[in-house]
């Protein structure tokens, strides 16, 4: 494969996703234009592109959500294509339907499959019509008084609200009590209008345990479509996918096989181009429920690229450039077992609350097997106002059990002091017999982690705590300053206590 | 040869401890438990610690009266307290409800002078997109609220609720 | 496979390799000692070990080469295995003799194979014993006066000196001209002596422009023997390896499997057991002759790792426990390319002239596909008495050029500030064209990068370092302290003039 | 708005510069080319800058009185020079012979008196286990050598060679 037929292009968005999309547009000779808000403007995504255009005020309907300054920066720095990335306008067809008057490529399914596919409702029918399996529900009940109700009570309690135009676990509220049922509904349609702009709600019969398992597929623009196998999905936390692996240890080769053409023959009845996911919910039969499609790379792609061997970014850009796939579906390999943490800024001691705040240090893994997409860096400000995924650790393997190993190994090299994280939680997940096991369900946190609690310093962390606080008590200006450990002037063995010392930013 | 002595103090938990230099050495007694230490410094916000003989990487940062800690792979924050006192945190009083989480007011549901039972809805507060509902701990009459759109603090009180002898429905 | 049956292994070794299997070990829930010497107090695996036990005064005679000192060291923490990783003991067949007289496990071939292998003559007769071609040459032609020359003159100039016990370049000389055979000799010897502990010298006919290619071969103690693919490693510098890829550009199936073939043959003829690397010339009619065989992990083991989706390292320590190989011929499959630059402390711009002291800024690349086996931190003196190697960088992609694509951008991420690099003396070799059709020969460094300079700074970092260094003019103790920028008190768009000062450790 | 002049002295390279400061922006000329630019700091040792409307990262940090920097894959070394002056650095006298980097002077193959020719090996400087050699650059007669084992910085002179007026073998 040669040279892409772009040489700009716009990423409209930022973190990690940003992040990893520059750096393949970099790989690919493609020079890059960033996009930030004022809360953003010394983010590693803004940093690391060629060019940066400040959208506006951090609040996302000012920024990365407002689809004329995002169209505008593309148009005035001269980039030919946009990247999406997930989240904000990955899955907003008005969007990309803007790039396309724009003559700007949008890096993506075009906007009436988008539309069609992002319409909950819209997609059930159609994957009900080619013969795939759907979960039991009732498309948009209407906000008319007592509609919802009347609706989930025909579908039996308990049920799942879900934003018909939405994804991520925004918008999504599990009733299992009649009365519950407003205040609930109102809360997803909030979410939903924020998140989506659309508070139009879906309500499924809820599956009880299901195992959430997605196929990545990727499509060109001339009939060629391929499944790159599947993702088990099923550690989330209300709804928001925290664990992610490929393999699924409930598949088999029979399994992954109708489960992948499932997929494909969804994504060949709507025509679908670029890289996208088919999820399903899998009960306790090993039946597979038709869920949705997700027109856009997801957060959870780089174990599908460790174990197949793809990187999804590039393949998304050439086949947007118009390029034919260059693999067939006898070309798809698997190869051992890729495990990703999604790190959030939140404290697991405060009921996940969000933990937004600086980043006063920071050490991230590396070692072999490991890959970190990250979005912070050392003294960035993580802002309050987007979502509080900081990066991504994924580990592979040739075995699933020591790619559990190898990620557990990473969780305990990585360092983030300032926002409280999720870092031993996580661990706690992955070091669960439950979870090497592979006994999972959406239910396995509540399950086995309800009552995690992170374990009481042992002395040794308290004798050097004592240490290193008694060395710096009488430092000058201590009391409100940030500091840490200097290097020591002379070498190894000189006298330490006076080398405790911190400095301060000057 | 020194010695000194303090209280560390983590979240609602305080350890009295005494440390003991000796040269590039120290034994730290904390709590019931000895520790023979040395501590070296490496980089900025990196220490290298020998514990009764076992390497620890220490990652840490001061920030103000907090000391961040992470070792082997846990996370943990520290503050000297005085001698004897425990009251390094003002506590939580009972019935004020506290913002769970930087973020802002987005919405109230509820007015002063209005009674409310335990678990009832009362406040919404936003952050990082994600919605967290405050709900009533116990019974009692609002006394003060938070406007919408006001940023808040973790911790802060957004709602005062003052206890009456009966609950809400009367009962 | 479950766990292995070591709870403590020392690590002989130290910088990038004693970190990598380190790491290994803790994956394997093995703790682990490293050693050090004086110069290495306060160095990286020092550090991650679980204990570290000091050797003794920097030279490696005193510290690193000293078999008492380090049997001593695993005897006294409880270890029961010692990895040799590379260089140092680790083709010492008398210290994997006094480990097993010890009661340690030596992480490594029997010293029998050790000693009859790392005498490069007899590995020659071995080798042709077995039917594997081998390079024309004189073994061990005496330190009599003359008895060299005469050696040389009958095989014909130009040849090749080598140190019988060596390998990695050390003790390595061509000698095209008879007048500088006796010098060059001395050097060789003296050189071998003090990275061998061994001055013997062994003559070939130099091969013009030859590829050097090699196989992993990977053996457990119960008869089984695999080959995992070959690399090339034929971008050197006087003898030593600066980029290696795998699988060669060269090889096609047929070749491949010959080699593989030869190199198991060769292997199983010596008794073989754990990783080794059978070492191939291969001329200009594609003809591969016998070099000698490596009885240890090589440092470019990894791109073997990426392509084979092996860890060596693991599987060295489980073959030393004694398990069957859970891989046979048929399993190995080789997916994609892998290219390694080696990053030394060394300043091109004066001759490669080594260039230790202290690393006063890092920032290691992080990005998918890349690799980064690093032996140093921020901060950390590199010592005068060791290899200049400081880390290794990896980059596996599908295809040949994506993956050099891809390593040219981990280099341009990668920043090392305090001793000179040849970073972009790397860069400047996977972006030639030259390397791009993978037409390497061992001369490729002299016949294309023999000329090369660093371009000069170009006027925007020109006017970034005025600006700079006019911030810092005035700055007070600015003329003999080090400085880095301050992360700014204040948010973005402050005025930027006055943060540009330093900050000074305190 | 303020105005800035200097030279920037990059190995044997002087280039005189001009700042003119407005604001957070600045536009300097260097050399003959004019770069508009913008600086901030990011953390230590990082600065983000836009020149002509491209974004650069530049890590940076001093070293006395070397600036180091790395911009877009490539390192460079600065120091202030005084304006209208090239002597930054003492210039090698030709014949003194320099160790090529730091290390340990560890053969020493020629002694005071001698005549050399060019090319003529003088002594072996060893460094991270690599043996250099140091050659006479031209012809002459030695006057002063190191011990071996001595210890040497890079471009310290190792061996002293007075240049005379005819070559070693007599011609």
């Amino acid at each position: 494969m040669g040279a892409v037929d772009f040489t700009k292009i716009l990423v409209a968005n930022r973190g990690e996703i940003a992040v990893r999309i520059i750096r393949a547009c970099r790989e690919l000779g493609i020079a890059t234009v960033a996009v930030y808000s004022e809360a953003d403007a010394l983010a590693p995504h803004m940093l690391l592109a060629d060019e940066a255009v400040l959208l506006g005020p951090p609040e996302p309907a000012q920024s990365y959500l407002h689809i004329g300054r995002v169209v505008e920066a593309a148009r005035r720095t001269g980039a030919q294509a946009v990247h999406p990335g997930y989240g904000f306008l990955s899955e907003n067809p008005d969007f990309a339907a803007a790039c396309g008057e724009a003559d700007l490529t949008f890096i993506g399914p075009p906007p009436a499959v988008i539309r069609a596919l992002g319409d909950k409702s819209r997609a059930r029918r159609l994957a009900a019509a080619v013969g795939v399996p759907i979960v039991p529900g009732v498309d948009d009940p209407g906000s008319a008084e007592g509609a919802l109700r009347e609706a989930a009570l025909r579908l039996g309690l308990p049920v799942l609200l879900k934003a018909a135009a939405g994804g991520g676990g925004k918008g999504m509220r599990t009733v299992r009590d009649a009365a519950d049922l407003e205040i609930q509904a109102q809360g997803a349609r909030r979410e939903a209008a924020a998140a989506f702009g659309d508070d139009t709600l879906l309500i499924e019969k809820l599956i009880e345990r299901p195992r959430h398992i997605e196929v990545q597929i990727l499509a060109d623009a001339h009939g060629n479509i391929v499944h790159l196998g599947e993702r088990e999905c099923s550690v989330q936390r209300r709804h928001q996918k925290v664990v992610e692996e490929s393999p699924s240890p409930l598949a088999d080769d029979p399994f992954r096989a109708a489960l992948g053409e499932a997929a494909v023959r969804v994504a060949r009845a709507a025509g679908y181009v670029n890289a996208g996911t088919v999820e399903f919910l899998v009960d306790d039969r090993r039946s597979f429920h038709f869920l949705e499609v997700n027109t856009r790379l997801q957060v959870e792609h780089p174990v599908t690229e460790l174990v197949a061997g793809v990187d999804l970014v590039q393949a998304q850009i050439r086949v947007a450039a118009g390029e034919v796939l260059d693999l067939r579906q006898d070309d798809v390999s698997l190869r051992g077992w890729a495990v990703e943490c999604r790190v959030y800024a939140e404290d697991p001691e405060a009921g996940f609350a969000p933990s937004p705040g600086r980043v006063l240090h920071l050490h991230e893994p590396q070692l072999p097997g490991v890959r970190v997409d990250s979005g912070i860096r050392a003294g960035q400000d993580i802002p309050v106002h987007y979502d509080p995924i900081l990066s991504k650790v994924i580990a592979w393997a040739p075995t699933r059990s020591a790619a559990i190993r190898r990620m557990a190994q990473a969780l305990r090299e990585y360092v983030i002091l300032g926002p409280r994280t999720n870092l031993l939680y996580l661990r706690a997940i992955v070091e669960h017999p439950a979870f090497a096991a592979g006994d999972l369900s959406t239910q396995f946190l509540p399950d086995h982690l309800g009552d995690w609690r992170p374990p009481a310093p042992p002395p040794e962390v308290l004798a050097v705590a004592a240490t290193l606080l008694e060395s710096n008590r009488h430092a000058p200006g201590s009391s409100r300053r940030r500091r840490a450990g200097a290097i020591a002037a002379s070498p190894a063995f000189a006298d330490p206590w006076d080398c405790l010392r911190g400095w301060r930013p000057s | 040869m020194s010695d000194t002595r303090g209280v560390l103090v983590s979240g609602s938990q305080s350890v009295p401890y005494v440390i003991e230099r000796e040269g590039p050495a120290a034994t730290a007694r904390v709590g019931d438990c000895e520790v023979v230490l040395s501590v070296r410094p490496v980089a900025p916000g990196l220490l290298a610690a020998t514990c009764n003989g076992r390497n620890l990487q220490v990652h840490w940062v001061m920030d103000g009266s907090r000391t961040l800690l992470h070792v082997k792979g846990q996370t943990y924050e520290f503050e000297l307290g005085r001698a004897g006192s425990r009251e390094a945190r003002a506590p939580i009083v009972e019935g004020d409800l506290r913002a769970p989480m930087p973020g802002v007011v987005s919405r109230m549901l509820v007015r002063p002078g209005q009674t409310v039972n335990a678990g009832d809805p009362l406040c919404v507060v936003e952050a990082m997109k994600m919605e967290h509902l405050v709900r009533a701990v116990r019974p009692g009459m609002v006394i003060r609220v938070t406007e919408p759109g006001t940023q808040v603090e973790s911790g802060a009180v957004v709602v005062e609720v003052e206890r009456t002898t009966e609950d809400a429905d009367g009962r």
